[in-house]
């Protein structure tokens, strides 16, 4: 079935309960009924992924120009739908939120003001990471958003202690922990143990796999051996399910499934997102070894274009709404890099040069 | 009461559990089974729920015990030896060590490393891993030499809140008595004279200490008397005791435990000449294990790591000089 | 099924091939001729299990009474069968057996001599590790046999590696590489990417894990939350099977599947054994974690009595001749045991204190 | 023909292929895509099947080179960022280190790091860990600080039946030039002298080598000659070409990019100390990076490192002693 063809409604969902598990299966298969219960929810996950869009354009258009971005960028262009359906099901101050590098859309979903992301690109002293880390590692781990380090799959057990420790201190409630990996992450030693040990101490845990095909230059079958990586969830003992990370509506419908399942306390839920990553690795890279017949499969399909079909499809938006809907966001986009634009860089001679929290623990180490 | 270097280490962790409701215990077999080495020993009877088996997953235990401290938590991570923490080796020098300095946010955790050598051990169950970690920026090293410092050092460590690399002694464990705790302790970061002397300052921590006390001590029949500093922490280091002490004496020896390559006694020796040159009379020495893995055979192993007699023949040649 | 019934005739088979792979499993179900075969197989296995058990008894005793061994003595017991399933079907100068630490009988079937055991466990200064690495963690690289180094999980990506080379040689053949790990085992990162990394680049990889219920203390259920550790051998694209590791003739079985299938370029296997550790993690440890009623299950029927029976029972040996080759396999071990005892101790002062193979890198650190 | 830096690394595993059939090379994205840096490009069209894309699995392939090794396979390993060998920190030092001292067989393994900070990559992609890597028995550690060390030291590191840790810079790839390569090079483990001076030694290594020679150039003007040391390899250390540069100057800058505790420029110090005391005018000295992660921002990354201005700001204090 080529892209941009509607032949897939909304609902009629790629996604399939990995396990047979009756209730939730079931639920999964009523498509156009679903579809209407979450019509809000589908306007406020695409204006995320949208937003997501039209702010990572302009960072590429900015890299390209150079000067005004300092360090890297690496964008999520065809894995918003699949980034914003998870986030925008958690809710901040309650639940715990760990992106990684393509989720700039799942990060307004969950709160994130366009600042954050702003502010650390253009290298203002006022943004989270102060200049001292960078673009896609910022984080505000007391909001329960944790800071990435790069070392893939790191990311997992860091999650699952925040959520460790509200347990113990008696007040992890219904909340759970959410966080995203891609395909080349579940190579890494630090996936397997985080996920093992997620699953032995049966936190609510909710891990998102975007199959984008490719690790930088990497296609899967350099990557792993099995068919499918939701094949992974049973021998963690987890719950599993595959989902076309390009249709918005199947993403919410299993990020639901998922996300309720792990507030009952079913333990760790696996979600493998099967997309394309439709740029470069990062803006450097042309991406020229992603074969253009791919870029026509399933997977290939740009989950934005499609949603929009949707939403058109069932007259939720009509032209002008969705028009009006893209000025309103790129207004707010320009505001955000103007007033970033004022903002000061970091000093040097002003910056607190010690690692430590403990005041009294600074050596001093002379340097000038 | 008299106690043991391994019983302060379990007293310190039972206190700290008692004081603190964020404080919990996670590693292998460190439940039920109270440990490899029985450091936390009926801890899981005491205080059920936080003292929590761990699978095989060095990684997995630093990050989840990262987490926890950004909500609060203050776990104490057991490594069942030192050794198997280069398995969790990123996520202590990249997640743990440089998290405040990125964030803002404390991580306050602490990894107890049973350290160094014992006879029959191997080169997988006997490393001293301090000066690797020390290079890092964000941890703090601490070296308990003493059954004092073994339990005052570790309550310090859980208070803190920066992540805390914990190097207890497994040669120091059974042998180490002491008849009662004293309520008083030096801060964190400052050394200790443990022996006081004229002639030349050793200054060193951990194991290695009781072997230079007993280097000084044979050397007392030849007239001299060695002060020995003991570093107790080896980052932050205390530049301002030994170079006290090496005003003292004139003269400086450094020993340690760990491979000759760098590390503390390097450490030592380059801040002492950058700020003390005056105050040496002769070149200062180091004394380091062997540049080999450690031996398993006692009869290498002895001859691999410095040694009383192998101290006390470094001193004579710097008091000689 | 009680233990010590014989309920379970020869092949009558727990092991199965973990995917519906009609040949070979159909050839698992036929019992009593596949036994008849496997006599001589039996037979021979039937010897390295028992030396090995009675070896080790030898070191456990030794280790009690103190003074004479150098360092832990960490032993197979209960495991003997699982072990010498897989290693008596390897060849020695052909194919590369690593072995961890409950391997003592499986190193004997692969031809290791009792010397090395010895030498190794009373620090004579002629062992394979001449005093510098210990016991469980000997090896001869050259012949095949990689020495395992603590950290687990590390040997299966340097088993691979051995494999990789010889087929970038062009001398693999069809030779395949052996190796073991334990349950806890399992949990570790290197694990997970030895066994992907393995699939990835199908190498004739077998892996046995032997579940023996416990890590040191640790239950399995602490250390893993699936059903069985098979169910993994699907997420790294491997063919799986389970298999009651307590009995000899299901053990050859299953494992002369596995390596045919590895022999005949299907990548990697995984061969999970159900048993128990019927002695302490070490012989410092009473093991009085293991609840008595797990040794009257299935998994802690004694495999070398089970053989026994199983033997008698076919008649492949009298009671005389069973006596007798255990009285033979005392004396090998008696003439070890007192050869070695004469030999020289390492000597720190002819030891070269250098770890390069490069003799102009030794930078002669004086210590003396 | 003119080549950089990272080039010349290019063309001596090229020139390592071509040699040795054992010799293949491994890491991620080094095939078709031919390295993060490039540093593999179109080796994959010339040496079919030996060019291997791994997946992201730091510690499986470092155990798999040090496997391949065992049969007589000679593996270069390509780390995408030396930053993530951490994850292989594990089999590099406990697995590969250990394996000829614990089994008589040789471990002849490369594992390239692409080291060092550059503008905006911050402190996951810009670390320099030659310090961590020699502190223990059984690595050679090679930092190359020329094109034509890059291209010598690599093609011998392949040859060395010992594993070697290959710190090559990145703030050195592309700006780095040489119009040709010498046939001849240094011997391993000899230091050059880059720069011949009386009034002060600096000794460094890397990418600091070319921030040195820039600062020992502006003393000119105020009347110093500055003899400038480069080390080339770490671990071996040549102490007696540093000795008998100190003999010449009698005074010693140690200058290296990795964090400030322990590590290259201590070890050097102390080696001058205990074995060239008597040398010696004034007390060595050492200039690192800050003790903190690498700031991401270009502001806070150039002041966190060592550059031509503190290196000189350091020089003029220890010339005034
Ligand atoms: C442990 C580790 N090794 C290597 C890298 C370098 N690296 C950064 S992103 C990347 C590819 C990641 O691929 P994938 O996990 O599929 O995520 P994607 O980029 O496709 O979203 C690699 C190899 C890393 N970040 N961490
Ligand atoms: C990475 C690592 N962490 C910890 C240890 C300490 N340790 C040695 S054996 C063992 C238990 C292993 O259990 P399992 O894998 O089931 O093997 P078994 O002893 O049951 O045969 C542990 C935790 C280790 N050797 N390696
Ligand atoms: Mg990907
Ligand atoms: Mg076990």
């Amino acid at each position: 079935m080529g892209k941009n063809s509607l032949s897939k409604a909304p609902g009629g969902v790629q996604s399939s309960a990995y396990f047979a598990v009756s209730a939730p299966a079931s639920t999964i298969k009523q498509p156009a009924s679903a579809a209407d219960q979450l019509r809000d929810l589908h306007l406020r996950a695409y204006r995320h992924m949208l937003a997501g869009r039209l702010l990572e354009e302009r960072l590429g258009a900015l890299y390209r120009a150079g000067g005004k971005i300092v360090g890297g960028v690496y964008l999520g262009k065809g894995q918003e739908a699949f980034s914003v359906a998870m986030a925008i099901l958690l809710k901040k101050g309650r639940d715990v939120y760990g992106p990684l590098i393509r989720d700039q859309s799942g990060r307004m979903a969950f709160g994130e003001p366009i600042l954050d992301t702003t502010r650390t690109y253009l290298g203002s002293a006022l943004g989270p990471m102060r200049g001292r880390d960078g673009n896609i590692h910022r984080g505000r781990p007391k909001e329960g958003v944790p800071a990435m380090i790069s070392h893939l799959g790191s990311l997992i057990s860091v999650v699952s202690g925040m959520l460790l420790a509200r347990r113990l201190q008696g007040r992890l409630g219904d909340s759970v922990g959410a966080t995203c990996i891609g395909d080349g992450g579940t190579s890494t030693g630090a996936f397997h143990e985080g996920m093992n040990m997620a699953a032995v101490e049966k936190l609510p845990l909710i891990v998102a796999i975007a199959n984008n095909q490719f690790a930088y230059s990497t296609p899967t079958k350099s990557q792993f051996a099995c068919d499918n990586l939701i094949e992974r969830a049973k021998g963690y003992g987890m719950e599993g399910y595959t989902v076309d990370g390009t249709d918005l509506t199947a993403c919410l419908e299993v990020f639901q499934t998922a996300v309720r399942r792990a507030r009952e306390g079913r333990g760790p839920q696996m979600i493998v997102g099967n997309l394309l990553r439709l740029g470069g690795h990062g803006e450097h890279d042309d991406a020229s070894y992603i074969p253009p017949a791919m870029r026509k499969t399933d997977a290939g399909r740009d989950c934005i274009t499609y949603a929009e079909q949707v939403i058109s499809a069932y007259g939720w938006l009509n032209e002008s709404e969705l028009a009006l809907l893209r000025t309103e966001i790129l207004h707010e986009i320009d505001k955000a890099f103007s007033q970033t634009a004022h903002e000061p860089a970091p000093d040097p001679y002003k910056e607190v040069w010690s690692p430590f929290a403990t005041p009294e623990l600074a050596e001093g180490w002379q340097v000038w | 009461m008299s106690l043991t270097y391994l019983e302060a280490i379990r007293e310190a962790q039972y206190e700290a559990l008692r004081r603190d409701p964020n404080v919990f215990l996670y590693g292998q077999d460190i439940g039920k089974f109270g440990g490899a080495f029985k450091a936390t020993k009926n801890l899981i009877n005491e205080f059920p729920g936080r003292v929590i088996d761990a699978p095989i997953s060095e990684d997995a235990m630093v990050g989840m015990a990262v987490g926890a401290a950004i909500e609060g938590a203050r776990p104490i991570i057991e490594m069942q030896f030192a050794d198997f923490s280069t398995c969790g080796f990123n996520q202590i020098v990249n997640q743990a060590a440089t998290h405040y300095w990125r964030t803002n946010v404390p991580c306050p955790i602490v990894i107890r490393l049973p350290s160094g050598g014992t006879a029959g051990s191997g080169p997988f169950h006997s490393q001293s891993m301090e000066s690797i970690y020390a290079h890092y920026p964000g941890l703090v090293i601490m070296t308990p030499a003493t059954v004092e410092d073994a339990y005052h050092m570790l309550l310090h460590a859980v208070e803190l809140d920066d992540p805390v690399i914990f190097c207890e002694h497994k040669f120091l464990y059974y042998h180490l008595k002491a008849d009662s705790l004293p309520d008083e302790t030096l801060p964190l970061g400052k050394a200790r004279i443990a022996r006081p002397g004229v002639h030349a300052t050793v200054v060193t921590y951990s194991a290695m200490l009781h072997e230079c006390i007993r280097a000084a001590e044979e050397l007392v029949v030849e007239g001299y008397q060695i002060e020995v500093v003991d570093l107790r922490s080896v980052k932050p280091l205390d530049a301002e005791t030994i170079l006290a002490s090496v005003a003292r004496t004139g003269r400086l020896l450094c020993v340690g435990e760990s491979f000759p390559w760098g590390g503390v006694t390097a450490e030592v020796i380059a801040r002492v000449c950058a700020d003390g040159w005056h105050l040496l009379d002769a070149p200062p020495q180091r004394l380091n294990s062997k540049d080999t893995p450690i031996p398993y055979h006692p009869n290498l192993w002895r001859a691999h790591r410095p040694t009383a007699a192998s101290i006390g023949t470094e001193l004579r040649r710097l008091l000689r000089f």
